[in-house]
Protein backbone atom coordinates (compact mmCIF):
# COMPACT_ATOMS: atom_id res chain seq x y z
CA UNK A 1 0.00 0.00 0.00
CA UNK A 2 1.16 3.37 -0.48
CA UNK A 3 -0.37 6.34 2.01
CA UNK A 4 -1.20 9.64 0.49
CA UNK A 5 -1.59 12.58 1.75
CA UNK A 6 -3.24 16.41 0.64
CA UNK A 7 -2.29 19.01 2.52
CA UNK A 8 -3.35 23.01 2.47
CA UNK A 9 -5.39 24.27 -0.79
CA UNK A 10 -4.91 20.71 -2.18
CA UNK A 11 -6.85 19.10 0.62
CA UNK A 12 -9.88 21.54 0.09
CA UNK A 13 -9.83 21.64 -3.89
CA UNK A 14 -9.34 17.70 -3.66
CA UNK A 15 -12.22 17.10 -0.80
CA UNK A 16 -9.96 14.85 1.02
CA UNK A 17 -6.90 14.61 3.79
CA UNK A 18 -5.75 11.55 3.16
CA UNK A 19 -5.90 8.29 1.77
CA UNK A 20 -4.20 4.74 0.78
CA UNK A 21 -4.16 2.98 -2.41
CA UNK A 22 -2.48 -0.91 -3.68
CA UNK A 23 1.54 -0.11 -4.53
CA UNK A 24 2.17 -2.54 -7.17
CA UNK A 25 1.22 -0.32 -10.08
CA UNK A 26 3.22 2.64 -9.24
CA UNK A 27 6.57 2.45 -10.22
CA UNK A 28 7.22 6.31 -9.83
CA UNK A 29 5.55 9.57 -8.58
CA UNK A 30 5.17 10.62 -11.91
CA UNK A 31 2.49 6.90 -12.89
CA UNK A 32 1.02 7.87 -9.82
CA UNK A 33 -0.01 11.53 -10.50
CA UNK A 34 -0.95 10.12 -14.05
CA UNK A 35 -3.13 7.67 -12.70
CA UNK A 36 -4.63 9.95 -10.28
CA UNK A 37 -5.27 12.78 -12.54
CA UNK A 38 -8.00 10.51 -14.47
CA UNK A 39 -10.06 10.82 -11.41
CA UNK A 40 -11.67 14.88 -13.03
CA UNK A 41 -10.37 18.14 -13.91
CA UNK A 42 -9.37 18.82 -10.76
CA UNK A 43 -7.08 16.60 -9.60
CA UNK A 44 -5.61 16.78 -13.76
CA UNK A 45 -4.91 20.80 -12.52
CA UNK A 46 -3.35 20.36 -9.10
CA UNK A 47 -1.43 17.38 -10.05
CA UNK A 48 -0.75 17.24 -13.51
CA UNK A 49 -0.81 20.78 -15.09
CA UNK A 50 0.73 22.74 -11.92
CA UNK A 51 3.82 23.91 -11.60
CA UNK A 52 3.74 24.78 -8.29
CA UNK A 53 2.99 21.08 -7.19
CA UNK A 54 5.66 20.35 -4.78
CA UNK A 55 6.14 16.72 -3.79
CA UNK A 56 7.12 15.06 -0.64
CA UNK A 57 8.07 10.81 0.02
CA UNK A 58 8.64 9.38 3.12
CA UNK A 59 9.12 13.51 4.68
CA UNK A 60 11.74 14.26 2.23
CA UNK A 61 11.38 16.88 -0.89
CA UNK A 62 10.63 14.45 -4.01
CA UNK A 63 10.25 14.81 -7.52
CA UNK A 64 7.92 13.43 -10.07
CA UNK A 65 10.82 11.29 -10.88
CA UNK A 66 11.26 9.61 -7.52
CA UNK A 67 10.44 6.28 -7.73
CA UNK A 68 7.93 4.30 -5.09
CA UNK A 69 7.87 1.20 -3.54
CA UNK A 70 5.03 -0.47 -0.93
CA UNK A 71 4.92 1.41 2.57
CA UNK A 72 6.07 4.58 1.43
CA UNK A 73 3.98 8.22 1.97
CA UNK A 74 3.71 10.40 -0.57
CA UNK A 75 2.29 13.98 -0.05
CA UNK A 76 0.90 16.46 -2.46
CA UNK A 77 1.14 20.24 -1.29
CA UNK A 78 1.07 23.79 -2.51
CA UNK A 79 4.20 25.92 -1.61
CA UNK A 80 5.04 26.72 1.89
CA UNK A 81 4.24 29.60 3.34
CA UNK A 82 5.14 28.87 7.03
CA UNK A 83 7.59 31.28 9.18
CA UNK B 1 12.16 13.79 22.60
CA UNK B 2 13.32 12.92 18.98
CA UNK B 3 14.17 16.97 17.72
CA UNK B 4 14.52 18.58 21.79
CA UNK B 5 15.68 21.94 19.41
CA UNK B 6 12.66 21.71 17.69
CA UNK B 7 8.95 22.14 19.05
CA UNK B 8 6.25 22.51 16.86
CA UNK B 9 3.58 23.30 19.05
CA UNK B 10 -0.39 25.15 19.39
CA UNK B 11 0.96 26.77 22.56
CA UNK B 12 2.48 30.62 22.51
CA UNK B 13 6.03 30.52 24.00
CA UNK B 14 7.87 33.02 26.23
CA UNK B 15 11.52 33.97 24.70
CA UNK B 16 12.95 35.06 27.60
CA UNK B 17 12.13 31.50 28.99
CA UNK B 18 13.55 29.70 25.80
CA UNK B 19 16.85 31.68 24.94
CA UNK B 20 17.64 30.79 28.99
CA UNK B 21 16.99 26.97 28.15
CA UNK B 22 18.67 28.08 24.55
CA UNK B 23 21.84 28.90 27.07
CA UNK B 24 21.57 26.95 29.47
CA UNK B 25 24.68 23.80 29.65
CA UNK B 26 26.62 26.46 26.95
CA UNK B 27 29.92 27.72 27.77
CA UNK B 28 31.81 30.73 26.02
CA UNK B 29 28.55 31.96 24.35
CA UNK B 30 29.25 36.00 23.65
CA UNK B 31 26.18 36.53 21.33
CA UNK B 32 22.51 35.48 21.25
CA UNK B 33 20.35 36.29 18.07
CA UNK B 34 16.60 35.55 17.92
CA UNK B 35 13.99 36.04 15.14
CA UNK B 36 10.21 36.25 16.36
CA UNK B 37 7.75 36.04 13.49
CA UNK B 38 4.27 37.73 14.03
CA UNK B 39 1.11 37.67 12.37
CA UNK B 40 0.77 40.59 10.41
CA UNK B 41 -2.35 42.57 10.92
CA UNK B 42 -2.33 43.59 7.40
CA UNK B 43 -1.10 41.65 4.22
CA UNK B 44 -1.30 43.34 1.21
CA UNK B 45 -3.45 45.59 1.78
CA UNK B 46 -6.69 43.43 3.66
CA UNK B 47 -6.96 43.39 7.47
CA UNK B 48 -6.31 40.27 8.60
CA UNK B 49 -8.92 38.18 11.69
CA UNK B 50 -7.76 34.92 12.11
CA UNK B 51 -4.42 33.23 10.52
CA UNK B 52 -4.38 29.16 10.90
CA UNK B 53 -1.25 27.59 10.24
CA UNK B 54 -1.89 23.78 8.74
CA UNK B 55 1.63 21.53 8.09
CA UNK B 56 2.50 17.98 8.07
CA UNK B 57 3.15 16.08 10.99
CA UNK B 58 6.62 14.71 10.81
CA UNK B 59 7.80 15.77 7.96
CA UNK B 60 7.88 19.40 9.38
CA UNK B 61 10.12 18.46 12.57
CA UNK B 62 12.40 16.43 10.21
CA UNK B 63 12.79 19.28 8.05
CA UNK B 64 13.30 22.26 10.36
CA UNK B 65 15.84 19.92 12.30
CA UNK B 66 17.76 19.74 9.05
CA UNK B 67 17.79 23.29 8.58
CA UNK B 68 18.97 23.60 12.28
CA UNK B 69 21.96 21.47 11.44
CA UNK B 70 23.03 22.51 8.37
CA UNK B 71 23.36 26.02 9.82
CA UNK B 72 25.44 24.15 12.49
CA UNK B 73 27.49 22.82 9.50
CA UNK B 74 28.04 25.89 8.22
CA UNK B 75 28.76 28.24 11.25
CA UNK B 76 30.41 27.86 14.72
CA UNK B 77 27.20 27.82 16.86
CA UNK B 78 26.96 27.29 20.34
CA UNK B 79 23.14 25.95 19.66
CA UNK B 80 20.29 26.37 18.54
CA UNK B 81 16.32 25.90 18.53
CA UNK B 82 13.63 26.70 15.95
CA UNK B 83 9.58 26.75 17.85
CA UNK B 84 7.00 26.97 15.23
CA UNK B 85 3.28 27.30 16.07
CA UNK B 86 0.21 25.95 14.26
CA UNK B 87 -3.48 26.04 14.64
CA UNK B 88 -5.34 29.54 14.31
CA UNK B 89 -3.67 32.88 15.84
CA UNK B 90 -4.91 36.28 16.14
CA UNK B 91 -2.93 39.51 14.97
CA UNK B 92 0.42 40.38 16.81
CA UNK B 93 0.39 37.11 17.91
CA UNK B 94 4.07 34.98 17.98
CA UNK B 95 3.89 32.24 14.98
CA UNK B 96 7.61 31.53 15.32
CA UNK B 97 11.23 31.87 17.04
CA UNK B 98 14.53 31.22 15.66
CA UNK B 99 17.25 31.62 18.22
CA UNK B 100 21.53 30.87 17.95
CA UNK B 101 24.00 31.10 20.50
CA UNK B 102 27.68 31.71 19.42
CA UNK B 103 30.77 32.94 20.49
CA UNK B 104 30.79 35.81 18.39
CA UNK B 105 27.83 38.28 17.29
CA UNK B 106 28.61 37.64 13.19
CA UNK B 107 28.17 33.53 12.85
CA UNK B 108 24.58 34.25 15.00
CA UNK B 109 23.13 36.59 13.35
CA UNK B 110 24.01 34.98 9.74
CA UNK B 111 23.03 31.58 11.17
CA UNK B 112 19.58 32.82 12.43
CA UNK B 113 18.90 34.80 9.15
CA UNK B 114 19.80 31.63 7.40
CA UNK B 115 17.90 29.97 9.13
CA UNK B 116 14.41 31.73 8.58
CA UNK B 117 15.45 31.71 4.84
CA UNK B 118 15.36 28.23 4.56
CA UNK B 119 12.26 27.62 6.59
CA UNK B 120 10.05 29.63 4.87
CA UNK B 121 10.79 27.66 1.62
CA UNK B 122 11.49 24.67 3.03
CA UNK B 123 9.34 23.96 5.86
CA UNK B 124 6.18 22.24 5.04
CA UNK B 125 3.42 24.71 6.93
CA UNK B 126 0.59 26.90 5.37
CA UNK B 127 -1.24 30.07 6.02
CA UNK B 128 -4.30 30.16 5.77
CA UNK B 129 -5.89 33.96 6.34
CA UNK B 130 -9.78 35.04 7.30
CA UNK B 131 -11.23 38.15 6.93
CA UNK B 132 -13.29 40.26 9.03
CA UNK B 133 -16.28 39.34 6.57
CA UNK B 134 -15.79 35.63 7.14
CA UNK B 135 -13.87 34.69 3.82
CA UNK B 136 -10.39 33.03 3.81
CA UNK B 137 -7.41 32.72 1.84
CA UNK B 138 -4.50 30.63 1.60
CA UNK B 139 -1.28 33.03 1.55
CA UNK B 140 0.70 32.53 -1.57
CA UNK B 141 4.51 31.76 -1.36
CA UNK B 142 6.49 34.76 -1.84
CA UNK B 143 8.77 35.21 -5.12
CA UNK B 144 10.93 36.87 -2.53
CA UNK B 145 11.48 34.01 -0.27
CA UNK B 146 12.74 31.94 -2.73
CA UNK B 147 15.35 34.99 -3.91
CA UNK B 148 16.30 34.73 -0.40
CA UNK B 149 16.82 31.52 0.26
CA UNK B 150 18.82 31.37 -3.12
CA UNK B 151 21.27 34.04 -1.62
CA UNK B 152 22.89 31.54 0.84
CA UNK B 153 23.77 29.14 -1.82
CA UNK B 154 26.37 31.85 -3.80
CA UNK B 155 27.66 32.61 -0.35
CA UNK B 156 30.70 30.03 -1.15
CA UNK B 157 32.21 30.91 1.97
CA UNK B 158 30.38 31.89 4.94
CA UNK B 159 31.90 33.96 8.04
CA UNK B 160 32.91 31.85 10.88
CA UNK C 1 13.19 60.65 28.94
CA UNK C 2 15.24 62.26 26.14
CA UNK C 3 15.64 58.99 24.22
CA UNK C 4 13.17 56.54 25.11
CA UNK C 5 14.51 53.80 22.71
CA UNK C 6 18.09 53.93 24.35
CA UNK C 7 18.73 52.69 27.81
CA UNK C 8 22.65 52.85 29.48
CA UNK C 9 21.61 51.09 32.97
CA UNK C 10 23.33 49.11 35.68
CA UNK C 11 20.14 46.52 36.41
CA UNK C 12 19.50 43.57 33.91
CA UNK C 13 16.78 43.38 31.76
CA UNK C 14 13.97 40.47 30.60
CA UNK C 15 14.35 40.02 26.99
CA UNK C 16 9.96 39.39 26.78
CA UNK C 17 9.34 42.58 28.62
CA UNK C 18 11.83 44.59 26.49
CA UNK C 19 10.37 43.07 22.82
CA UNK C 20 6.96 43.51 24.35
CA UNK C 21 7.36 47.11 24.71
CA UNK C 22 9.28 46.91 21.85
CA UNK C 23 6.07 46.15 19.44
CA UNK C 24 3.57 47.82 21.50
CA UNK C 25 1.40 50.62 19.37
CA UNK C 26 3.03 49.20 16.72
CA UNK C 27 0.83 48.22 13.58
CA UNK C 28 1.50 45.77 10.85
CA UNK C 29 4.66 44.35 12.74
CA UNK C 30 5.72 40.81 11.10
CA UNK C 31 9.61 40.36 12.72
CA UNK C 32 11.23 41.31 15.61
CA UNK C 33 15.25 40.35 15.64
CA UNK C 34 17.13 40.64 18.60
CA UNK C 35 20.44 40.67 19.67
CA UNK C 36 22.10 40.07 23.46
CA UNK C 37 25.38 40.11 24.16
CA UNK C 38 26.62 38.30 26.87
CA UNK C 39 29.78 37.82 29.18
CA UNK C 40 31.56 35.16 27.85
CA UNK C 41 33.41 32.76 30.53
CA UNK C 42 36.81 32.79 27.89
CA UNK C 43 38.28 35.64 26.43
CA UNK C 44 41.26 35.09 24.17
CA UNK C 45 41.98 31.78 26.08
CA UNK C 46 41.65 33.45 29.98
CA UNK C 47 39.17 32.56 32.19
CA UNK C 48 37.40 35.89 33.35
CA UNK C 49 35.34 36.30 36.37
CA UNK C 50 34.31 39.98 36.46
CA UNK C 51 33.74 42.01 33.83
CA UNK C 52 33.34 45.56 34.02
CA UNK C 53 31.66 48.26 31.83
CA UNK C 54 32.58 51.72 32.23
CA UNK C 55 30.84 54.47 29.93
CA UNK C 56 31.02 57.82 29.23
CA UNK C 57 27.83 58.85 30.15
CA UNK C 58 26.06 61.62 28.39
CA UNK C 59 27.97 61.07 24.92
CA UNK C 60 26.98 57.30 25.38
CA UNK C 61 22.70 57.74 25.12
CA UNK C 62 23.70 60.74 22.09
CA UNK C 63 25.65 57.83 20.07
CA UNK C 64 23.50 54.96 20.66
CA UNK C 65 20.62 57.44 19.45
CA UNK C 66 22.19 58.09 16.54
CA UNK C 67 22.86 54.51 15.66
CA UNK C 68 19.33 53.69 16.13
CA UNK C 69 17.91 57.13 13.97
CA UNK C 70 20.64 56.03 11.01
CA UNK C 71 19.18 52.33 11.00
CA UNK C 72 15.83 53.72 10.62
CA UNK C 73 16.95 56.09 7.78
CA UNK C 74 18.31 53.04 5.99
CA UNK C 75 15.54 50.30 6.38
CA UNK C 76 12.14 50.90 6.86
CA UNK C 77 11.72 49.84 10.73
CA UNK C 78 8.17 49.66 12.79
CA UNK C 79 10.42 50.36 15.98
CA UNK C 80 14.08 49.54 17.83
CA UNK C 81 15.30 49.46 21.35
CA UNK C 82 18.78 49.30 22.59
CA UNK C 83 19.59 48.47 26.09
CA UNK C 84 23.46 48.68 27.14
CA UNK C 85 24.50 47.84 30.47
CA UNK C 86 27.07 49.79 32.97
CA UNK C 87 29.03 48.40 36.01
CA UNK C 88 30.45 44.98 37.23
CA UNK C 89 29.01 41.77 35.34
CA UNK C 90 29.90 38.16 35.93
CA UNK C 91 30.55 35.59 33.32
CA UNK C 92 27.06 34.45 31.72
CA UNK C 93 25.27 38.05 32.51
CA UNK C 94 23.39 39.86 29.64
CA UNK C 95 25.25 43.19 28.46
CA UNK C 96 23.27 44.61 25.84
CA UNK C 97 20.20 44.35 23.70
CA UNK C 98 19.37 45.46 20.15
CA UNK C 99 16.07 44.60 19.16
CA UNK C 100 14.41 45.58 15.98
CA UNK C 101 10.93 45.19 14.89
CA UNK C 102 9.94 45.81 10.74
CA UNK C 103 7.23 44.46 8.19
CA UNK C 104 9.50 41.59 6.95
CA UNK C 105 12.34 39.71 7.96
CA UNK C 106 15.32 41.09 5.89
CA UNK C 107 15.21 44.48 7.17
CA UNK C 108 15.32 43.68 10.68
CA UNK C 109 17.98 41.48 10.31
CA UNK C 110 19.86 43.84 8.48
CA UNK C 111 19.05 46.45 10.78
CA UNK C 112 19.94 44.75 14.09
CA UNK C 113 23.22 43.48 12.46
CA UNK C 114 24.32 47.17 11.64
CA UNK C 115 23.11 48.46 14.82
CA UNK C 116 25.74 46.36 16.71
CA UNK C 117 28.29 46.33 14.30
CA UNK C 118 28.25 50.48 14.51
CA UNK C 119 27.84 50.06 18.26
CA UNK C 120 30.91 48.03 19.16
CA UNK C 121 33.28 50.55 17.34
CA UNK C 122 31.21 53.99 17.78
CA UNK C 123 30.00 54.13 21.49
CA UNK C 124 32.19 55.28 24.48
CA UNK C 125 32.08 51.56 26.34
CA UNK C 126 35.20 50.38 27.78
CA UNK C 127 35.17 46.31 29.05
CA UNK C 128 38.07 45.73 32.04
CA UNK C 129 38.42 42.03 32.69
CA UNK C 130 38.92 40.61 36.08
CA UNK C 131 40.69 36.86 36.17
CA UNK C 132 40.54 34.62 38.98
CA UNK C 133 43.69 35.61 40.52
CA UNK C 134 42.78 39.25 40.61
CA UNK C 135 44.69 40.58 38.06
CA UNK C 136 42.76 42.79 35.55
CA UNK C 137 43.39 44.00 31.62
CA UNK C 138 41.18 46.26 29.35
CA UNK C 139 39.97 44.32 26.88
CA UNK C 140 41.73 45.98 23.39
CA UNK C 141 39.53 46.87 20.49
CA UNK C 142 39.42 44.10 17.95
CA UNK C 143 40.43 44.87 14.36
CA UNK C 144 37.49 42.59 13.50
CA UNK C 145 34.74 45.18 14.75
CA UNK C 146 36.09 47.61 12.64
CA UNK C 147 36.17 45.60 9.44
CA UNK C 148 32.11 44.74 10.50
CA UNK C 149 31.98 48.55 10.54
CA UNK C 150 33.62 49.43 7.52
CA UNK C 151 31.74 46.43 5.66
CA UNK C 152 28.22 48.28 6.03
CA UNK C 153 29.70 51.69 4.07
CA UNK C 154 30.15 49.67 0.87
CA UNK C 155 26.77 48.91 0.24
CA UNK C 156 25.41 51.26 -1.40
CA UNK C 157 21.77 49.61 -1.60
CA UNK C 158 20.50 48.02 1.53
CA UNK C 159 17.38 45.59 0.95
CA UNK C 160 14.36 47.51 2.27
CA UNK D 1 36.90 77.04 30.75
CA UNK D 2 37.63 73.67 29.25
CA UNK D 3 35.78 70.21 31.03
CA UNK D 4 38.48 67.64 30.16
CA UNK D 5 37.71 64.18 30.70
CA UNK D 6 39.84 60.44 30.78
CA UNK D 7 37.82 57.18 30.40
CA UNK D 8 39.05 53.72 30.84
CA UNK D 9 43.12 52.88 30.69
CA UNK D 10 43.89 56.82 29.99
CA UNK D 11 41.86 57.35 33.03
CA UNK D 12 44.13 54.82 34.60
CA UNK D 13 47.95 56.10 33.12
CA UNK D 14 47.11 59.78 33.86
CA UNK D 15 45.60 59.05 37.11
CA UNK D 16 42.74 61.51 36.85
CA UNK D 17 39.17 61.45 35.50
CA UNK D 18 38.58 65.10 34.88
CA UNK D 19 39.94 68.10 34.77
CA UNK D 20 39.36 71.99 34.07
CA UNK D 21 41.33 74.50 32.37
CA UNK D 22 41.73 77.95 30.85
CA UNK D 23 39.95 77.93 27.65
CA UNK D 24 41.58 81.10 25.89
CA UNK D 25 44.99 79.29 25.18
CA UNK D 26 43.59 76.26 23.41
CA UNK D 27 42.30 77.08 19.50
CA UNK D 28 42.21 73.55 18.42
CA UNK D 29 42.20 69.75 20.19
CA UNK D 30 45.77 69.97 18.95
CA UNK D 31 47.01 72.52 20.62
CA UNK D 32 45.63 71.31 24.13
CA UNK D 33 47.44 68.03 23.65
CA UNK D 34 50.50 69.78 23.17
CA UNK D 35 49.90 71.55 25.92
CA UNK D 36 48.84 68.35 27.86
CA UNK D 37 51.70 66.68 26.70
CA UNK D 38 54.57 68.66 28.84
CA UNK D 39 53.12 67.11 31.74
CA UNK D 40 55.62 64.14 30.90
CA UNK D 41 56.11 61.11 29.74
CA UNK D 42 52.73 59.31 30.25
CA UNK D 43 50.73 62.20 28.93
CA UNK D 44 52.77 62.26 26.20
CA UNK D 45 52.38 58.52 25.46
CA UNK D 46 48.94 58.83 26.09
CA UNK D 47 47.96 61.81 24.01
CA UNK D 48 50.90 63.03 21.73
CA UNK D 49 52.26 59.43 20.39
CA UNK D 50 49.41 57.47 20.37
CA UNK D 51 47.66 56.39 17.20
CA UNK D 52 44.83 54.80 19.06
CA UNK D 53 43.85 58.07 20.65
CA UNK D 54 40.12 58.62 20.61
CA UNK D 55 38.59 62.29 20.80
CA UNK D 56 35.20 63.47 21.78
CA UNK D 57 33.82 67.37 21.42
CA UNK D 58 30.99 68.29 22.91
CA UNK D 59 29.97 64.34 22.98
CA UNK D 60 30.47 63.89 19.44
CA UNK D 61 34.01 61.93 17.86
CA UNK D 62 36.73 64.92 17.18
CA UNK D 63 40.02 65.11 15.29
CA UNK D 64 43.08 66.96 16.13
CA UNK D 65 42.18 69.80 13.93
CA UNK D 66 38.77 70.21 15.87
CA UNK D 67 38.34 73.98 17.23
CA UNK D 68 37.70 74.62 20.68
CA UNK D 69 35.88 77.71 22.82
CA UNK D 70 35.29 78.11 25.97
CA UNK D 71 32.57 75.97 27.64
CA UNK D 72 33.76 73.11 25.14
CA UNK D 73 34.27 69.79 26.71
CA UNK D 74 36.73 67.25 25.07
CA UNK D 75 37.25 63.47 26.03
CA UNK D 76 40.29 61.40 25.59
CA UNK D 77 40.04 57.69 25.78
CA UNK D 78 41.17 54.33 24.05
CA UNK D 79 39.22 52.78 21.24
CA UNK D 80 36.15 51.59 22.19
CA UNK D 81 34.89 47.83 23.43
CA UNK D 82 31.08 47.70 24.74
CA UNK D 83 28.47 45.51 23.06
Amino acid sequence: MLDIYYFASFREILGQSDEQLEATQYTTVSTLIESLATRGEQWQQALLNNTNLQIAVNHDIASRQTSLKPGDEIAFFPPVTGG
Amino acid sequence: MKYPFVKVQKEDFDLSTEIKALRTGHKDIGAVVSFVGTVRDINEGDDISVLELEHYPGMTEKALEEIRLEAHKRWSLQSSLIIHRIGEMQPCDQIVLVAVSSRHREAAFEAAHYIMDYLKTNAPFWKKETFPDGSTRWVDARVSDKEAENRWQKSASPTQ
